[in-house]
């Protein structure tokens, strides 16, 4: 099943929590298979043998059997395995084992806006700085950061562009300027919706890098198109155009983007590019 | 009831616009809301133009855009809030409550008329003013609402159009509520003689339980608009949190509120309407199998205490729009629970009428065709439910093409399919005359063929992640790159669906004249409707009201010559 | 209430009346005395929210005549009355439960 | 045109139209009231510990008081009016009725003293959310009160007519719209206590 579903459409998994979600997606595919096979055929054996040309006279006690009693049934044991087997342990990791910024692992906030997504690291020192509505402006500081307090001083943020190292346990803490967004990466089966007024941590751990990514997908209508953040909530009418990019790095490169990013601080450049195909 | 009889003439205008009739009343619902279907699917086929073949020119209508004949994206948003909240609250509601359940309760039960005609002909024009609203926000400068037809906040408290939306809500919202206390008024007090509960229709059944979803679900989304309201013209923020900063600007309002209290307060209302979407044209479902089959429904018991569970159901389930929002582990449960448990009545409905098949004698004609093709349809969708009722497999499917192929399913193929069913089926009761069947299979076939052109490829879609509402289908983004040149195919049989819909319209139209002049019953059925003069008497309907002796399906009973039996007529010795 | 009633009947129903509004308008003082009161915010929501109920059931009992009323009147609100819960609790149920997150 | 049971008792159910009628009305408007209340709830929820009961010093509880009081008086002369009916004095139904109108109008007046207190003082709906769910559900309250009194009025006026040509109509009609009132006094039992007094 699972191939069948990668043949239609679905792609490869690069995170480690993916193979859980496609499991209870196949799973749940089987489930549908079986009940549409299984009344489908009943449907057109009964179509085709009590068509009145065939059968004149309807029987009008019809089926005595209480076999669809134990179908139904069936169905209702499938969906409670389905729920406490499968669905009920993923959404509890997702949402209960948030790691921590101290258990070694990269600490990330995105902001959301109006067709961009800002992406805030603590840089060096881990902690963030504070971020205020008021201190916005949409040139030099999107997110609003407050870089009077020494948290601060060492944060950058990007627009559009998630640099993170494979294998790593990610986190990150997503909010939203404006409206509604969805944080979407569908390679590693991310999906959050973005809440004005609420930051919700999300986590994940990426399990090949973006060169691997563009490997596998030689030959494939996807060649040479990497990774990328999509909105899936209506935002306004850039809505289609409200793509991240996302690069799985190595640890080196990983460490050396960082290094860069530290240099642009110090060269107080302010202004920032909204991200385009080179950054793949 | 005689000196209804020699009832002076009434005035045109009184008999066919300003009627109280529950007929004229049915009619007039029937004919508005299919313009309205008409309006949304052609909105739809605009956008699917933009999908296929972005940023091109939209051949013949291509002018109304600009200059260029390119749909913006903000025209594009638009059409899209358009065409869901049109079919939704001004195609398939009001044709499967307004005019089915307006022009059939009263007739299935033995009624002269509607317990309060004055408030049902209320209902009606309560309906077309929502409706003329709705479709004159197109005309003016900000243009149409363009939040999608879920209307999320912030994005719907900011953007232009939504405050006509909101008002023209508010009148659809009243006609909706007005309707149903009629029907629920109407099905409890004016039940013929001898007509038990377990003796009704289905389909009377399923209006009952669609208007205490109605009534009970709508109210919530009424407040909700107000608030919304309130938020655009008297500057609240109910909807808005502090702090918001918009295009740069930090937003002067007092902040406060939540984006979420929204979407609680219009899920509430927009689950159980996805059932009020389903459960009609299941009750037309079921008189046209049981009718074309020749044989009692099988299991009417379960049918209707499914139906009951179904709508009491469809209350706690609505957070299954929302397992995004950052719900934790106890609340989703709870959902993903309920949701689970809601899909078994709808498995129960479905294999009774599969099983009803089972030992019939099925006619082929055109109603049955829509009425069995509906089973499958609605399977499909309703099985492309459940993964997204597992909060784990929404994480990936939330809001992408899946999504959307999943409830077109059940409302497009589905409902759309029971409801042509009920007018190839019911039409000779109107009209007196019956729907030309060559015409009608030539309606039937392409239009379930397109239908899954258009439909199946969208779970593809979905699969690959590709998110819903986006102007371009996708382009944009590389991992639609697999499944972009789905849009083309989609599109092609979404116009050629268009094209299948001309046999339809010229049969509605040409069979009032032309059609084959029937008696009062002609497809041999029970039910009390078909006791009734065709078209039914104004005003009073029966020539004398029936009285009810049997139960509804009273089809090839043994020991009899004819292969029907009935309502009202009595049995023997007793 | 049906035409039934003859007139004796509908004149103990006048006392009655009577006797409810008395009531009404004492819980009505206590309410608001009680507000007075140096209680809890928990507390003090309970405790206006048990009068308000006790003054709404009389007023649905007594004078809509709910408690003598037809057993279908009294499912349907049965009905509405537990899904107006839903409507509360869910709601606020969520709202703590995304409290969390902050 | 005849409808069955508008004026009788339908046997098995034991109810006319009408009745079955208004009560599926007052259930959509539990369900309305309930959605505002609901958003009470989140907003207070929302707002900074204690700021709810700290914005609502502003208003006037004593007024209030009074209010209350005179919807609930309202209320007993509504249903003595139909209770006057029933012992077929008219002449004590319109004294009631009247006096019904008489709180009702008096209820506003008190209304509209209040809210240009509130105007005076630069405070709107705008102000914070306290204020919004104050004046959406005090105004929506405000809106079925004066609905409720065009009908009072149109039953008060004309009634002569319709109690000389069909009096078990009359009273049933008197009798749903009593229903009808007694539940916007329902309604402002809550909303007194949720919005003065907490
Ligand atoms: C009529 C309309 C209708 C119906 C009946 C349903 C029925 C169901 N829906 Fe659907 N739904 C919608 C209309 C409908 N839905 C709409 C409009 C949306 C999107 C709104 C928006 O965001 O814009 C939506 C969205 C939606 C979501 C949110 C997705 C998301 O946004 O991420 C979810 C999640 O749980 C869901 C679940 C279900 C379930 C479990 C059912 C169940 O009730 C289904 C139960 C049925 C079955 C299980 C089928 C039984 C089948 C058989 C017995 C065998 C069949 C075999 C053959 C035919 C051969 N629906
Ligand atoms: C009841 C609901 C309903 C129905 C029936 C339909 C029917 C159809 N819908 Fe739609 N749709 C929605 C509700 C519905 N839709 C909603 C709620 C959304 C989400 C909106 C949002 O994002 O906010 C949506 C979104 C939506 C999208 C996604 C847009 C996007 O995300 O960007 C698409 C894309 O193809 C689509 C296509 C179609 C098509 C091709 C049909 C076809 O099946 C249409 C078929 C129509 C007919 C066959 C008409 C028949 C009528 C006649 C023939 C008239 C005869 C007249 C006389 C006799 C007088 N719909
Ligand atoms: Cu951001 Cu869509
Ligand atoms: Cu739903």
């Amino acid at each position: 099943m699972l191939e069948f579903l990668r043949h239609y459409g679905l792609p490869i998994s690069l995170s480690k929590s993916g193979p859980g979600i496609d499991e209870i997606i196949v799973l749940t595919h089987w489930l549908m298979l079986a009940l549409f096979i299984g009344w489908g055929t009943f449907f057109i054996i009964t179509l085709v043998k009590f068509r009145s040309s065939n059968n004149s006279n309807a029987d009008y006690k019809g089926v005595k059997s209480h076999i669809s009693s134990y179908l139904e049934a069936a169905v209702a044991i499938v969906e409670i395995v389905l729920l406490i087997g499968f669905a009920f342990p993923i959404w509890a990791n997702r949402v209960n084992n948030v790691p921590s910024s101290n258990d070694g692992i990269i600490h990330l906030r995105v902001v959301a806006q109006q067709y961009a997504w800002n992406i805030h690291y603590p840089g060096p020192d881990g902690l963030f700085g504070d971020l205020k509505p008021e201190l916005v402006d949409e040139v030099s500081n999107p997110i609003g950061l407050d870089r009077s307090t020494p948290d601060a001083l060492d944060d950058f943020y990007t627009i559009n562009q998630l640099h993170i190292p494979v294998n790593r346990k990610i986190r990150i803490d997503l909010t939203t300027k404006d409206v509604i967004h969805s944080f979407k990466l569908p390679e590693l089966r991310v999906g959050q919706d973005a809440i004005p007024g609420m930051s919700i941590p999300i986590h994940f751990e990426a399990t090949m890098t973006s060169d691997q990514f563009l490997v596998e997908m030689e030959g494939t209508p996807r060649e040479g198109k990497g990774l990328e953040i999509a909105c899936a909530q209506l935002c306004g009418l850039g809505h289609y155009r409200m793509k991240g990019y996302l690069s799985i790095d190595t640890e080196d490169q990983y460490n050396d983007w960082l290094a860069v990013q530290a240099e642009y601080l110090l060269e107080d450049n302010e202004e920032d590019e909204w991200g385009d195909e080179e950054d793949w | 009831m005689s000196n209804d009889h020699n009832h002076h003439e009434e005035s045109f205008f009184r008999k066919y616009i300003w009627s109280t009739d529950h007929k004229i009343i049915g009619i007039q619902y029937g004919f508005t809301a299919l313009f309205f279907l008409l309006v949304g699917f052609s909105l739809m086929m605009v956008m699917r133009w933009q999908l296929a073949y972005p940023e091109t020119r939209i051949p013949f209508v291509g002018s109304i855009f600009g200059d260029d004949g390119i749909l913006l994206p903000e025209i594009y948003n638009s059409l899209g809030a358009m065409h869901g909240t049109i079919m939704i609250f001004l195609g398939i509601v009001p044709l499967a409550v307004g005019a089915f359940g307006n022009y059939l309760v009263p007739l299935q039960i033995g009624a002269p008329d509607m317990a309060f005609p004055k408030l049902n002909a209320a209902s009606y024009w309560s309906y077309l003013v929502g409706g003329l609203v709705m479709m004159s926000s197109f005309f003016t400068e900000e243009g149409a609402a363009r939040s999608g037809w879920t209307s999320y906040p912030p994005l719907a408290d900011i953007e232009v159009g939504q405050t006509i939306w909101l008002i023209g809500m508010i009148f659809l919202i009243t006609s909706s509520l007005l309707g149903s206390m009629n029907i629920i008024t109407t099905i409890v007090q004016l039940r013929a003689p001898g007509l038990t509960w377990m003796r009704l229709p289905f389909f009377v059944w399923a209006q009952l339980v669609t208007s205490f979803l109605l009534v009970l679900a709508f109210p919530p989304l009424e407040a909700a608009a107000v608030l919304q309201l309130m938020d655009r013209v008297v500057g609240t923020s109910f909807f808005l949190p502090s702090g918001l900063v918009v295009s740069g600007e930090l937003m002067e309002v007092s902040g406060g509120g939540s984006p979420l209290l929204w979407q609680h307060l219009f899920w509430f209302l927009a689950h159980p309407e996805v059932y009020v979407l389903i459960l009609p044209a299941m009750g037309i479902v079921s008189e046209v199998i049981a009718n074309n089959s020749r044989k009692p429904l099988w299991g009417y018991n379960s049918l209707v205490f499914a139906t009951i569970f179904l709508g009491f159901m469809s209350f706690i389930v609505w957070a299954h729009h929302m397992f995004l929002t950052g719900m934790g582990t106890a609340m989703s449960a709870f959902f993903q629970t309920t949701t689970m448990i809601i899909s078994i009545p709808s498995v129960i409905i479905l294999s009774a009428l599969f099983i009803s098949l089972w030992g019939a004698s099925i006619r082929f004609n055109t109603p049955m065709l829509f009425a069995l093709a509906f089973l499958p349809m609605f399977g499909i969708g309703g099985l492309t439910g459940l993964p997204l009722g597992l909060a784990a497999a929404d994480i990936y499917l939330h809001d992408t093409y899946y999504v959307i192929g999943h409830f077109h399913y059940v409302v497009a193929p589905g409902t759309i399919f029971g409801l042509f069913a009920g007018i190839y089926y019911w039409y000779p009761k109107i009209t007196g005359r019956k729907m030309n069947e060559s015409l009608g299979k030539l309606h039937f076939w392409p239009s379930l063929l397109f239908m899954n052109g258009i439909f199946m490829p969208m779970f593809i879609q979905g699969l690959a992640g590709v998110s819903r509402r986006l102007w371009d289908g996708g382009l944009e983004y590389a991992h639609a790159s697999g499944v972009f040149h789905w849009n083309e195919f989609m599109s092609i049989s979404a116009w050629l669906l268009g094209l299948a819909q001309i046999p339809f319209i010229l049969n509605v139209f040409y069979s009032i004249f032309r059609g084959e002049k029937v008696d009062n019953n002609p497809w041999e059925s029970t039910t009390l409707e078909w006791s009734a003069p065709s078209p039914p008497l104004p005003h009073v309907n029966f020539e004398t009201l029936p009285t009810v002796y049997r139960d509804p399906y009273e089809y090839s009973l043994p020991g009899r010559n004819r292969d029907f039996t009935p309502q009202s007529e009595p049995k023997k010795n007793k | 209430m049906s035409n039934s009633h003859d007139s004796s009947d509908i004149k103990n129903h006048i006392k009655v009346y009577l006797y409810v509004f008395g009531a009404l308008a004492i819980l009505t003082v206590l309410t608001v005395a009680a507000s007075y009161l140096k209680l809890s915010d928990g507390e003090a929501i309970l405790l206006a929210l048990i009068i308000a109920s006790v003054k709404g059931s009389l007023v649905a009992g007594y004078f809509m005549h709910l408690i003598s009323e037809r057993a279908m009147i009294v499912w349907i609100l049965m009905l509405t009355s537990g899904f107006f819960f839903v409507l509360m609790l869910i709601p606020m149920l969520s709202y703590i439960d995304q409290a969390r997150l902050g | 045109m005849n409808i069955p049971y508008t004026v009788e008792e339908r046997p098995d159910t034991g109810l006319y139209n009408a009745k079955l009628g208004v009560w599926l009305f007052l259930a959509s408007e539990v369900m309305l009231f309930g959605g505002l209340f609901s958003a009470y709830i989140f907003l207070r929820f929302g707002a900074p510990a204690g700021a709810f009961h700290e914005w609502g010093q502003e208003l006037n509880v004593p007024l209030a008081t009074f209010n209350t009081m005179i919807l609930i008086t309202s209320s007993v002369t509504m249903v003595m009016s139909w209770a006057s009916l029933k012992l077929n004095d008219f002449k004590k139904f319109k004294l009631y009725m009247g006096v019904t109108l008489l709180c009702a109008l008096v209820f506003l007046f008190i209304k509209y003293l209040e809210y240009t207190a509130k105007f005076d003082h630069h405070i709107y709906p705008s102000t914070n959310t306290f204020y919004a769910i104050y004046f959406t559900l005090t105004g929506l309250h405000g809106l079925h009160i004066i609905g409720g009194m065009a009908v009072l009025f149109y039953l008060w006026l004309p009634g002569n007519k319709m109690w000389n040509s069909d009096p078990e109509q009359f009273t049933n009609r008197i009798e749903i719209v009593g229903l009808y009132w007694h539940f916007v006094d329902l309604v402002w039992i809550f909303l007194f206590p949720i919005l003065y007094l907490l």
